[in-house]
């Protein structure tokens, strides 16, 4: 954080980069690609770098939001849920409700943030650890998705949902364009605001921001939104590439989003780490699953290599924490 | 596909889960075919995650798949990854499970029935009458059609009386204790219908435990499944179903077409099978 | 200016503040003084919100206010310097400094360049060249601090407090700082200054108000009151001379730790040094010059480029404090809080922590009994004031908590001692019982490695000392060369060793 | 912590009791008891009661690793995995390589503790944060467990191995009796032993415990070991509850495991819990799946449910924290 603010003070954006703790992440990523690029030859195609993006978007979005959270030292396990239970509840605004598609999707924004919201209050009014809470409202979204779904998926769309998942905008498909559009509204509010300020800094002490008069309060009610919100952002991404509300998906989904903030070179403890580099940890990501997949590795054993590439990542960029 | 291609096809298939023999014996009952026409495979897992089913069929798109053998963990949701396949041009074959989309052909077994028989023969060898529960597992289509079958065969029976659902998830450990749970709760049950055979396993075991002469009864004809069967006690029947078979024609379909077959029909239901202590001996997958 | 009238505060149970009065006027610099726990921050704390009042009324400029919140006081023009750091490690000076009240373009968003132009004219009227991009946590202690002043002068405060601001500076560093406060007594700021140093408040305050034990004292003009008077009136009694008397020299006792080389560094400076038993060696120097790193070397808890020593006769530097603490040799560590308590422990447990050996049935077992005996005995020893042995930590003064670390040692029969920053924060009473017991401790075999900020305790504690500069020993004066003259002669100008 | 050595020292354990922090989760126990034996008949029966403690047993054993490395401020999200995997070794070893059951459990025993040393290598030596750590080999674990046995279950395992799942001694069921030895060995080790003291004090402030001379490394590496061993105990009665190695077995218990800790009133940040905590938490946790059993509530609801219980139990002692 301090790093990259000091460049940009004095260079370009380059030259911040080249400079700053996104380094090893990129190096990382060159590296992976590299590796991957060897063994499959249908790698490099633009097609298929557009399919890794495409892919990871989803799990990509909820990782905006758990930068943020992780940035104050917190951690989010309910985003998988969450994500759920929006994509859940809005399909159901529009199939069975029989509402307009634009109040269901509203309607996922208002179940994502409301959850954020509540997670927030609990962690920041309640005093309760964030892991804590955010593993009691994994449970409690999940359940409700399923009651109120009944268990079945709810299809029945109008088609032009599917825009958000299989659309394309000048041949990119839109699932990247929202990725990155939130991905720069985020670097935006942590670096250009002084919200993002306060959300390094109570990361970095909470007791001294809050000394210095930082509401910490109210930052960590806010972080939790955000994350509800990129949620319900991944929901309707989501929604657009199953045309489904589906009340089970998103298992797992929280400690991927995790495991890309954390390749991206953010302090899991909080106060250090650079929204660019969960991107960074996003594409990483991305591109071990297809690698792995395009080589045809057992599937089995692509959870090792995918466990080790982590440890191992995380390891060569442990001196930074 | 007016003319035959050269060469052996490439062959993509994408499962819901390969945590659970009955998928893993598809899966060699395809490798075992593949071998024989030369075609290369590669296999995915989706671990009932939709989403990454998607993913795990554009990654099997970027390497040029000819055919697409694709049991789907959703079937609404998966729709985006068939239309997907075949703008490629793409032959997609659905098995176990059907999918929502332009699907070539599915291979799928008729898992209404096997609720239903399954659920018959509870409640025949429990002559009609007691308590009985059910065991029901991960929400998914094929998995909601069996409860269905199991209550309209329940209904047929006046003195049979459905005291209690609950979800043992199709695993082992769940099941085990949430059995044991429902054993508690109702003391007189006198019979459980388990939606597979992995869940039916925990609540075998939870029924030996209580020592209560519970009957049971599922659906799936996995080998332990039927091992147990045959020892005879609590699991009486389990309706078979027949993954191998189910790939098998799945791929025949799929080839059939991709050497030029215009016609080919658009769902082939397998059929199931009842396996208790009297076959158990001469069945396997 | 500011009137803060029968303040009462209590923490659970505990009442900690009994009614305190406190009258400041614009244009003055006013001292609060008082020994540790007295109640002097916790008076501070409420002035500026942080910390809610049970009864009293705080008025500036005849107007009642109640904060809620430390924003709340800002706005009425209150800055503070907390006695904790208040920075966030990972932030640069300047984002630190405009932390929680950023200033920021008609956009909303950040201006950076006005705020990098303020903070480098704030840190210019200190006088002192601290980076202004880097993190805080690459920055030196000195530096931090003046960071934290500069936070609250940027406020533009009427009213300015400063706790305990001056504990980790030099005394070049606390001229600069006194020119500003004169410079803002000049524009009508009052400021509130606190400090255990009475020399400092002789020198700067025109008005003291003395707090005991939570009791207001009274409230006297600095003109009119001498230095035994002022201690009486904190402590309520009078203090014999702080130091005990030194022993005679005994240059032949044996040598428990002989440091060839220790070498911060990679090609940096080297020093070298002896230590006797029965001596108190102490580690003189200016702030950030390496003596804290020199001390963790020797434990094997920093890592040093070279260490080469003997130490009570192993000749192999230990590699972890756990392997030093088997040689004998062990740490009073410069931050209680941070790195001395585990404060989540009672009195007993942190005293027991490091030396369970001694209570082991069968060496594997703790014996409750033996343990709460031992306890005891090392309480006594240090006299430490505590309900209990099993007192939380948390609820104890300072004094007291730096007591049980001291403790901690003592039930661990380690000979050799090394006390960083020992009297660091806490009061006149407690220093001189620490004193004490660092004397008794050399007479009866010990060997003490002391570092120390303050000159004086360096002159009146010492047997010999060694002066640090810029990261290594330049020199180590005995006797009658321990003087303030020679010291900070050495510490300014030494000349530096880079050969082993 | 502190509260319960001091009492103890004093008085008697009951005495201790009613004085320590197991005090709010007790009382949570009694009015969740009584609350469920409203709600069902059954459910003060000795039979269920037995029943309820034999099913937590699992999760409950994995809860005495969770709850050792806990206090030192850390988490091991591998142990539902790590469980998984001994399991399906150990009976690997018994069927596959048709070997003598004791060297398949021994096998189990050394399939765990070498997982928990790997982890505790890492996080002490590799200075990674634990969360991390040991979510990779969460995810190495479960894929070594599928790639060994090929997906499918290993059964076939001497009968006798099924005494450890569903035999008796004196009325009470063996994994009862072998969780409750183990909970009554962590509790000398915690208390009565300088590793338990040290153990605390690292969750408590670890730079200082560092200085003084706690050898942080070898008690955090030791505190894994430990967490791989129950994780081996667990796989032992799980394999004789199931009478095979399941490669799929364990999924989310660490979550369970986490939650019966942090019922039990152990502060998630380490340094603060006692290990009957953590046994009331587990009887706790059993008592609400049970109950909601019973009653015969939603299995869907259940979650919910169960989230808000955790959530209000957190809730009602985070003043300790
Ligand atoms: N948050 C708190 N909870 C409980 N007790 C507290 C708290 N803060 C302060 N105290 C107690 O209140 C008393 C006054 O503390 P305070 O910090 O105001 O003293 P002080 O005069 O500033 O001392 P020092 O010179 O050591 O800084 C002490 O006994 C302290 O232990
Ligand atoms: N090369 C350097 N880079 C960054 N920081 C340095 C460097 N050299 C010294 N420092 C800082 O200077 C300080 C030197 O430390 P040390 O604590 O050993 O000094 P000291 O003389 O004991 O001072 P103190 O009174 O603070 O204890 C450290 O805080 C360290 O962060
Ligand atoms: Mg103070
Ligand atoms: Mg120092």
């Amino acid at each position: 954080m301090s790093h990259d603010t000091t460049t940009e003070t004095s260079g370009s954006l380059l030259k911040s980069i080249t400079r700053s703790p996104l380094i090893l992440p990129l190096v990382g990523l060159v590296i992976v690609s590299i590796a991957m690029g060897f063994a499959s030859d249908n790698f490099f195609s633009l097609d298929n770098i557009l399919n890794i993006l495409r892919q990871q978007s989803i799990i990509g979005i909820l990782a905006i939001g758990m930068t943020f959270v992780i940035l104050t030292g917190g951690i989010d396990l309910s985003v998988g849920a969450v994500m759920a239970l929006a994509g859940t509840i809005g399909a159901g605004i529009m199939v069975n409700m029989g509402m307009p598609a634009e109040i269901g999707l509203l309607g996922m924004i208002a179940v994502g943030v409301l959850f954020g919201l509540f997670n927030g209050f609990l962690t920041a009014w309640g005093k309760m650890p964030a892991i804590i809470v955010t593993l009691a409202t994994m449970l409690i979204a999940r359940g409700l998705g399923l009651v109120y779904s009944g268990g079945y998926p709810i299809s029945g769309m109008p088609g032009w949902i599917s825009w958000f998942g299989v659309g394309r905008l000048g041949g990119i498909p839109v699932p990247i364009i929202i990725m990155l559009v939130l991905y720069a509204l985020a670097w935006v509010i942590l670096q250009r605001t002084s919200f993002g300020r306060h959300v390094y800094a109570i990361g970095g002490n909470e007791t001294a921001a809050h000394l210095s008069g930082v509401n910490v309060k109210r930052v960590k009610l806010m972080v939790f939104a955000i994350s509800g919100f990129t949620a319900a952002m991944a929901a309707i991404v989501l929604s657009g590439r199953l045309m489904s509300g589906q009340p089970g998906a998103g298992v797992a989904f929280e400690l991927d989003a995790i495991a890309m903030v954390v390749l991206g070179g953010a302090a899991i403890s909080g106060g250090r780490g650079l929204i660019l580099g969960t991107l960074i940890g996003a594409v990483l990501l991305g591109i071990i699953n297809n690698g792995l997949n395009l080589i045809g590795i057992n599937p089995y054993l692509q959870d090792v290599i995918k466990g080790l590439i982590i440890l191992l990542a995380i390891y060569i960029s442990r001196e930074r924490r | 596909q007016d003319s035959a291609p050269d060469g052996p096809p490439k062959i993509g298939m994408t499962f819901q889960e390969m945590n659970n023999p009955y998928f893993v014996s598809m899966r060699e009952a395809l490798m075992e075919a593949a071998k024989t026409i030369g075609s290369e495979v590669v296999v995915t897992d989706a671990g009932h995650d939709v989403a990454k089913q998607i993913s795990d069929v554009e990654d099997m798109l970027q390497q040029d798949i000819d055919i697409l053998l694709l049991n789907p963990t959703d079937s609404a949701g998966i729709e985006s990854a068939v239309r997907m396949a075949k703008d490629r041009g793409v032959i997609v074959v659905a098995v176990d499970a059907n999918a929502n989309g332009p699907v070539d052909s599915f291979v799928g077994s008729k898992n209404r029935d096997a609720g239903y028989m399954s659920c018959k023969y509870l409640g025949e060898a429990l002559n009609g009458e007691g308590e009985v529960a059910i065991l029901d597992g991960i929400p998914v289509v094929p998995i909601l059609q069996r409860v269905e079958g199991c209550k309209a065969a329940l209904d047929e029976f006046d003195g049979i009386t459905l005291v209690d659902t609950q979800n043992g998830r199709q695993d082992r450990s769940v099941a085990l204790g949430v059995t044991e749970n429902m054993i508690q709760a109702h003391p007189n049950l006198a019979g459980i219908f388990s939606v597979n055979d992995g869940g039916a396993m925990g609540a075998l075991a939870a029924i030996q435990g209580s020592g209560k002469d519970i009957k049971l009864t599922s659906v799936d004809g996995a080998p332990e499944a039927v091992d147990a069967i045959a020892n005879g006690g609590p699991f009486i029947e389990t309706t078979a179903q027949f993954p191998r078979d189910q790939v098998r024609v799945g791929l025949g379909m799929a080839l059939a077409q991709y050497w030029g077959a215009q016609v080919v029909p658009s769902e082939i239901p397998i059929d199931v099978r009842v396996v208790d202590s009297e076959n158990a001996e001469d069945f396997a997958w | 200016m500011l009137q803060m009238t029968d303040i009462r505060k209590s923490f659970g149970p505990i009442e900690v503040l009994h009614g305190v009065d406190l009258e400041v006027r614009a244009g003055e610099v006013h001292a609060l003084l008082g020994e540790n726990g007295a109640g002097k921050s916790t008076m501070m704390k409420i002035l500026c919100g942080i910390v809610s009042a049970d009864q009293g009324s705080i008025r500036i400029d005849g107007k009642q206010h109640d904060f809620s919140h430390y924003d709340e006081a800002i706005a009425a023009g209150i800055g503070i310097v907390f006695q904790e750091f208040s920075l966030i490690p990972y932030l640069t000076a300047v984002e630190n400094i405009f932390l929680a009240r950023e200033m920021t373009t008609r956009l909303g968003l950040l201006d950076r360049k006005a705020m990098r132009r303020r903070a480098a004219d704030v840190l210019g009227r200190l006088g002192v060249d601290v980076p202004l991009d880097r993190p805080i946590a690459d920055l030196s202690v000195a530096q931090q601090q003046f960071v934290e002043i500069a936070k609250a002068l940027a406020l533009d405060a009427r009213i300015l407090v400063l706790d305990e601001p001056t504990a980790t500076l030099t005394p070049g560093e606390v001229e600069h700082l006194f020119a500003v406060m004169r410079e803002l007594r000049q524009q009508g700021v009052a400021i509130v200054f606190i400090s255990h140093h009475l020399e400092e408040i002789f020198e700067i305050c025109d008005r003291i108000t003395v707090l005991r034990d939570g009791e207001y004292v009274g409230t006297r003009e600095t003109a009119g009151i001498g230095i035994d008077e002022l201690i009486e009136m904190m402590v309520g009694r009078r203090l014999e001379a702080s130091f005990p008397e030194k022993p005679r020299a005994q240059p032949d006792a044996e040598v428990v730790v002989d440091a060839r080389t220790v070498q911060l560094r990679k090609n940096g400076p080297v020093s070298r040094f002896q230590l006797r038993r029965g001596e108190i060696l102490g580690f003189a120097g200016l702030v950030g010059s390496g003596r804290t790193e020199t001390a963790l070397s020797l434990l094997g808890a920093y890592p040093a480029a070279k260490v080469d020593a003997s130490i009570n006769g192993v000749d192999k530097a230990p590699a972890s404090p756990s392997e030093a603490l088997a040689r004998g040799i062990g740490l009073l560590p410069e931050s209680r809080k941070e790195q001395g308590l585990i404060t989540s422990f009672s009195i007993l447990q942190n005293i027991s922590l490091n030396n369970y050996g001694k209570y082991e049935t069968l060496k594997l077992f703790i014996d409750l009994k033996s343990e709460l005996d031992h306890t005891r005995k090392a309480m006594k020893a240090v006299r430490v004031k505590a309900p209990s042995a099993h007192a939380a930590c948390d609820t104890l003064s300072g004094g007291n908590q730096q007591k049980v670390v001291i403790a901690r040692w003592l039930n661990h029969d380690t000979p050799i001692l090394i006390f960083d920053e020992p009297t660091r924060g806490i009061d006149v009473g407690a220093k001189a019982e620490i004193y004490q017991l660092m004397r008794d401790l050399t007479a009866d075999g010990y060997a003490i490695i002391m570092i120390s900020s303050e000159l004086p305790e360096v002159i009146g504690m010492a047997d010999r000392v060694c002066v640090f500069r810029s990261g290594a020993i330049v020199a180590t004066l005995e006797a009658g060369d321990i003087t303030s003259e020679k010291i900070m002669t050495q510490a300014t100008t030494g000349e530096l060793n880079y050969v082993a």
